[in-house]
């Protein structure tokens, strides 16, 4: 194996990544808005191709032909970065989440992940909590009240969000004794009673507190505080217009599919999936179809929340982090503990 | 045809054309409810008339991100100004409708309290009428505004 | 606007007095410091000088600081009470913030002057006038006929109302006697527009707390009201429908079984609504102890309809001054205990069904007759005789271009409007126009009671507070 | 004894006037008994503020009127205090300390009407902003319609 073979299949897999999360933030934005018009007894966006499916292409091109207004007050600097630093770390958690199985192209394993970090797991949160400084930076930089309360928002809701996050994974780690997206993947291969997948959803108490912090960190209802439009207008975002804001709208899309994608590959275990005996033709899309259909089944979760929930305040949002969701979590962590010592070293009385 | 001034080359009318498409398709309007009008906007954006067919659902809170001004209602003399600034802080190309008979003439309202049609204030592109205009003229002004973005009328 | 020419509305012979002098503002060089501190809108990036200048926006300031009784009654902090203590807030931890007039949850154009402390607010002032329509003194030119043209369009979510108040108030001067069929049609139709205002309000409740969904139930359901109203009226809204003589036309063919299909639609919808928030942990929590208002403080600011009900006061004008035989159909008060916004959301969800009762009994009982009074001198003749007959043809002329005349005297009359106590203080001279109309609205006490209710609470509950009072802009500033 | 009757025993010299339909009461006042009044109706049992109000006369003497409606709850029974107000010289003194809900509405009547209200903590423009000139609701003030003028018609330009 050359080092270009190397270089090459990276840049490849790194341009697949990008146009993968542009085209599903393409089809997720439709699909909240047919989904959530469907639950308000609407049609939802028809006119922009057949049933609107261009709706976001054409929603995209209008912002990045938009004029980029640059208010007086912005520190400039950070201001333009914001955006990007809201953009890259959505894209760079996407590059470690393995979409199906692995194959083989001659005796070359090609893995579909972008890469396969063995810290994987310690890596999405680095880079999640990056996402949250973008949205800081961008409140702070508009020079503006509302944007500011909104930052201010999104700091307190990172750091009681982040740490029950953090706190959830842990029993995932220590059930699979890995970090690596991959191996966890692999864990959670083969069948029980025939039918059943062995998942991690067996450790629901984390599945849940994971989907609850994913929900929060993404700044989706009912944890949108951070760009409340009723309460402070756009929040972070009020000051940003064109294709600026174009980005940080991208940005939360992709991260909502990442925490779907993450959620599935840790708990619902990745791209497995019955193959029905399919043709090797078949067999081989199967496990992307498994992952994109749970992923998307997770999403429809986000937006039947998002359909159906009113907001959380500020105050709330904090305590339910800190005196829910955190006590549970290290409640479980000890409890998984206890599960773990028993099967490996049985019962201390036997 | 003989109005459009813009590049006439086979290549730009595409490019221009398929860029009106996009912003006729997603035209993303301000919230600026002033009066009777604005519950009427906001009649036309829930569930019997529908305005997200249009990709128009996203009301946009803030209005650096908004297309399109729907001035829905009266605007008094001291809204006037707040009016104009709401209309700047918008970022080009921006539509403004007059909705109602109020915002566009002053409507039943001739007195010192009322600005005798929105139009002093800020460029208007298409004038609904009634008091209020009911849903369907809402649609119908804003199926109006987008033939003449489309056809080149309005370029901005 | 003086310059022009020009309707004057009183006689020409009165001297001119000249405006007394305004009372002396602040200090002005703290003015003008609080003025670069003020900005209008959201960014406050872009306001030009001249705008400044040319609106004296700044001028409208918090008061004060110092402790002042009417101050301490706005903070709601005359209230002694051993655990508050003051803490004391460093002028530089406070941020002055505007509040509209355009955001998206001020309903409309009601601009709060805020001083936030973190996210907390210490002062609220409401700044309103944004919507200032002058209808006092358009309703000066317009004749008791066309009068109605013009009060409706005041408190849109609840034209009807402002229609029968106005009506009713000009038949006390005038001492007419509506037919009972007539006074079914007009509590069939506030009864309805009730219903139809409070589901506005459940929308707005509901798209203000963040439940985006609510919005589009309740404009959903909204609409087989109004669908109704356009049949009955011809209109959506500002109906001018209810006149002073009884109502403009008999109801429909067929009105029953659309009454009937609203009804049933209707609470259908509401029990999707309780379905949605009554059990709902975040909507509790946003709700329950928030925006509080004590019966007493009600009674100071005029505060009145469902938050004062919400608050424990049992009382609507429906059953103390019962008007166009509202006596005659069975319904309850309901009344909360802590006049929060959880309590004002219980209180509206069954006066809506309460409303719904009226309806199904005015659907059972409605009498046969005319319409509107046949007092000839304000009812024009049928459109029968106007063929018919010169002198018919004439008569209606008459009455549609010049009105009829109104005995001298002075009224106030009350109607339960959705949002409150909504009076209507006409002073006729005997002539066809009113000498002075002056509309007492509920939305008006309510938008003063904000500073009340939201002192020390969060920007969160801001929002759900203002929505739960309901105020219409255009019912405050008239 | 009802709360008006009892404040009609406070002050005999008053006129009552009682309009049965609908059923309120009309006191008039004069201008220096106003402030006792409505704090003694207060305190006789109409403790709800309802509105307050300016009306301008033009030709009569005195030549403004201050309307305020008190309402009682139990038993149900309305109270109008009408008091004029000289034309030269139109101060009234503030209600804020019995209703502080009075406070909007004598600024709107300060604001409309030019009525000053002594001792109001806040006495500025309400309704209009605050460099208009003049006070819109007095009869000698114009309403300021603008002909109708169509803009494409050659007369406009």
């Amino acid at each position: 194996m050359s080092g270009w073979e190397l270089f090459f299949e990276a840049g490849i897999k790194a341009v697949a990544v990008f146009a993968l999360v542009l085209v599903t933030v393409i089809v997720l934005v439709w699909f909240e808005r047919k989904i959530v018009a469907d639950m308000q007894n609407r049609l939802g966006p028809m006119r922009a191709g057949p049933y609107g499916v261009l709706q976001t292409v054409a929603d995209g091109v209008k912002l990045l032909v938009k004029e980029p207004v640059v208010p007086r007050k912005v520190e400039y600097g950070l201001y333009m970065v914001a955006p990007i630093a809201a953009l890259v770390p959505a894209i760079l958690i996407f590059m470690v989440i393995p979409i199906g199985q692995p194959f083989f192209i001659g005796d070359r394993e090609i893995n579909l992940a972008g890469t396969d970090l063995n810290i994987g797991l310690l890596y999405i949160l680095a880079m999640s909590s990056i996402a949250v400084y973008a949205v800081v930076l961008a409140g702070w930089s508009s020079g503006s009240k509302y944007p500011l309360l909104g930052s201010v928002r999104a700091s307190a809701q990172m750091i009681s969000y982040e740490a029950a996050m953090g706190l959830a994974l842990v029993p995932v780690v220590m059930f699979t004794g890995t970090t690596s997206l991959t191996a966890i993947v692999d864990a959670q291969a083969g069948d029980f009673l025939g039918f059943l997948g062995i998942w991690n959803i067996i450790l629901i108490p984390s599945f849940v507190i994971f989907f609850i912090s994913g929900v929060a960190e993404t700044n989706r209802a009912p944890f949108d505080l951070v760009e409340a439009e009723n309460e402070i207008v756009g929040g972070y975002h009020t000051e940003y217009s064109g294709f600026r804001f174009a980005l940080f709208f991208l940005a939360e899309y992709a991260n909502i599919f990442n925490i779907s994608a993450i959620t599935v590959t840790l708990f619902l275990g990745g791209w497995h999936g019955p193959d029905f005996g399919a043709p090797q033709w078949i067999a081989w899309a199967l496990p992307i179809f498994w992952f994109m259909l749970k992923s998307f089944a997770l999403v429809f979760l986000f937006v039947w929340i998002r359909a159906s929930l009113p907001r959380m305040r500020y105050d709330q949002l904090m305590s339910f982090g800190w005196k829910r969701l955190i006590p549970i979590s290290l409640l479980w962590i000890v409890l998984s503990t206890v599960a773990i010592a028993v099967r490996r070293l049985g019962l201390p009385w036997t | 045809m003989a109005h459009r001034s813009g590049p006439s080359g086979f290549l730009l009318t595409t490019y221009e054309s398929a860029i009106n498409w996009t912003r006729t398709r997603s035209m993303w309007a301000a919230t600026f409810g002033l009066a009777c009008c604005a519950i009427e906007m906001m009649a036309t954006g829930a569930a019997h008339n529908d305005l997200a067919r249009f990709g128009m659902e996203v009301f946009r809170a803030s209005p650096r991100q908004a297309d399109l001004m729907v001035v829905a209602g009266r605007v008094s003399q001291k809204m006037a100004p707040v009016l104009r600034q709401v209309y700047d802080q918008m970022s080009e190309p921006k539509w403004v409708i007059s909705m109602g008979a109020c915002a566009s003439s002053g409507g039943m309202f001739n007195n010192y309290a009322l600005v005798q049609g929105v139009d002093e204030v800020v460029p208007v592109d298409v004038y609904v009428p009634g008091c209020p205009p009911g849903p369907q003229s809402l649609l119908h002004g804003i199926l109006t505004l987008q033939d003449k973005v489309m056809s080149g009328e309005i370029t901005r | 606007m003086s310059d022009t020419p020009n309707v004057v509305t009183g006689d020409f012979e009165a001297p001119t007095t000249e405006p007394p002098s305004q009372p002396e503002t602040a200090d002005s060089a703290a003015a003008e410091a609080r003025r670069e501190i003020h900005d209008m809108w959201v960014a406050g990036t872009e306001e030009p000088a001249w705008m400044r200048s040319y609106t004296n926006e700044g001028a409208q300031e918090m008061l004060e600081a110092e402790s002042d009784p009417a101050l301490e009654i706005h903070r709601g902090t005359t209230v002694t009470d051993d655990f508050i203590v003051e803490e004391p807030a460093d002028d530089d931890e406070l941020q002055i913030l505007n509040m509209g007039p355009q955001h998206p949850s001020t309903h409309g154009v009601l601009r709060l002057h805020l001083e936030l402390d973190g996210e907390t607010i210490r002062r609220v002032k409401p700044i309103i006038g944004y919507l200032h329509t002058g209808m006092e003194k358009t309703a000066e030119t317009l004749t008791y006929m066309q009068g109605s043209t013009n009060v409706t369009r005041m408190d849109y979510l609840s034209p009807f109302h402002m229609e029968l108040a106005f009506s009713l108030a000009v038949e006390s001067l005038l001492g007419a006697e509506i037919p009972e069929r007539g006074q079914a049609i007009r509590v069939l139709l506030t009864e309805l527009n009730r219903v139809s205002s409070h589901l506005v309000w459940a929308a707005t409740q509901g798209t203000d707390l963040g439940a985006v969904s609510m919005m589009i139930y309740g404009f959903r359901d909204r609409e087989y009201i109004l669908q109704f109203f356009e049949k009955v009226t011809g209109l959506r809204m500002n109906h001018n429908f209810i006149r002073p003589g009884g109502v403009a036309a008999d109801l429909p063919d067929g009105w029953e079984e659309d009454v009937d299909e609203i009804i049933e639609k209707v609470s259908r919808g509401v029990s999707e609504y309780e379905e949605l928030f009554n059990g709902n942990p975040i909507f509790r929590d946003r709700t329950i102890g928030v925006g509080v208002i004590t019966p007493e403080e009600c009674k100071a600011l005029g505060v009145s309809g469902p938050i004062a009900r919400a608050s424990g006061i049992k009382w609507d004008l429906r059953k103390a001054f019962p008007y166009s035989g509202i006596d005659k159909y069975e319904f309850e008060v309901p009344t909360g205990k802590h006049g929060d916004v959880w309590d004002r959301y219980l209180v509206r969800i069954e006066e809506v069904k309460q409303s719904l009762g009226i309806v199904r009994q005015v659907l059972e009982t409605m009498p046969a007759g005319d319409y509107r009074t046949l007092d000839r001198k304000v009812t024009p003749p049928p459109r029968k005789r106007i063929d018919e007959s010169m002198e018919a043809l004439i008569h209606h002329f008459k009455l549609f271009t010049s009105g009829f005349k109104v005995p001298a005297g002075e009224t106030y009359q009350a109607v339960e409007s959705p949002r409150g106590e909504l009076g209507m203080y006409i002073v006729s001279d005997g002539r066809e126009r009113p000498w002075r109309m002056h509309a007492r609205t509920p939305s008006f006490n309510h938008v003063q009671a904000l500073p009340t209710m939201m002192t020390d609470s969060l920007v969160a509950d801001i929002v759900a507070t203002i929505a739960s009072c309901d105020p219409v802009l255009g019912d405050v500033d008239r | 004894m009802s709360a008006l009757e009892s404040l009609a025993d406070a002050y005999p010299d008053l006129v009552f006037e009682h309009v049965l339909d609908p059923p309120q009461s009309v006191a008039h006042v004069p201008a220096d008994a106003y402030l006792d009044f409505v704090a003694n109706a207060r305190a006789a049992g109409f403790d709800v503020f309802v509105d307050l109000c300016g009306v301008d006369y033009l030709r009569r003497d005195p030549r403004f009127e201050v309307v305020v409606n008190l309402l009682s709850y139990d038993p149900p029974a309305r109270l109008r205090i009408r008091v004029g107000v000289a034309a030269d010289d139109p101060v009234l003194p503030t209600l804020t300390e019995t209703f502080p809900g009075a406070n909007f509405y004598e600024r709107e009547a300060f604001d409309l009407f030019g009525i000053v209200f002594a001792g109001h903590p806040d006495l500025t423009r309400i309704v209009l902003p605050d460099d208009w000139e003049g006070h819109p609701l007095r009869k000698d003030y114009s309403v300021g319609s603008v002909p109708v003028r169509f803009k494409e018609s050659p007369k406009a330009q």
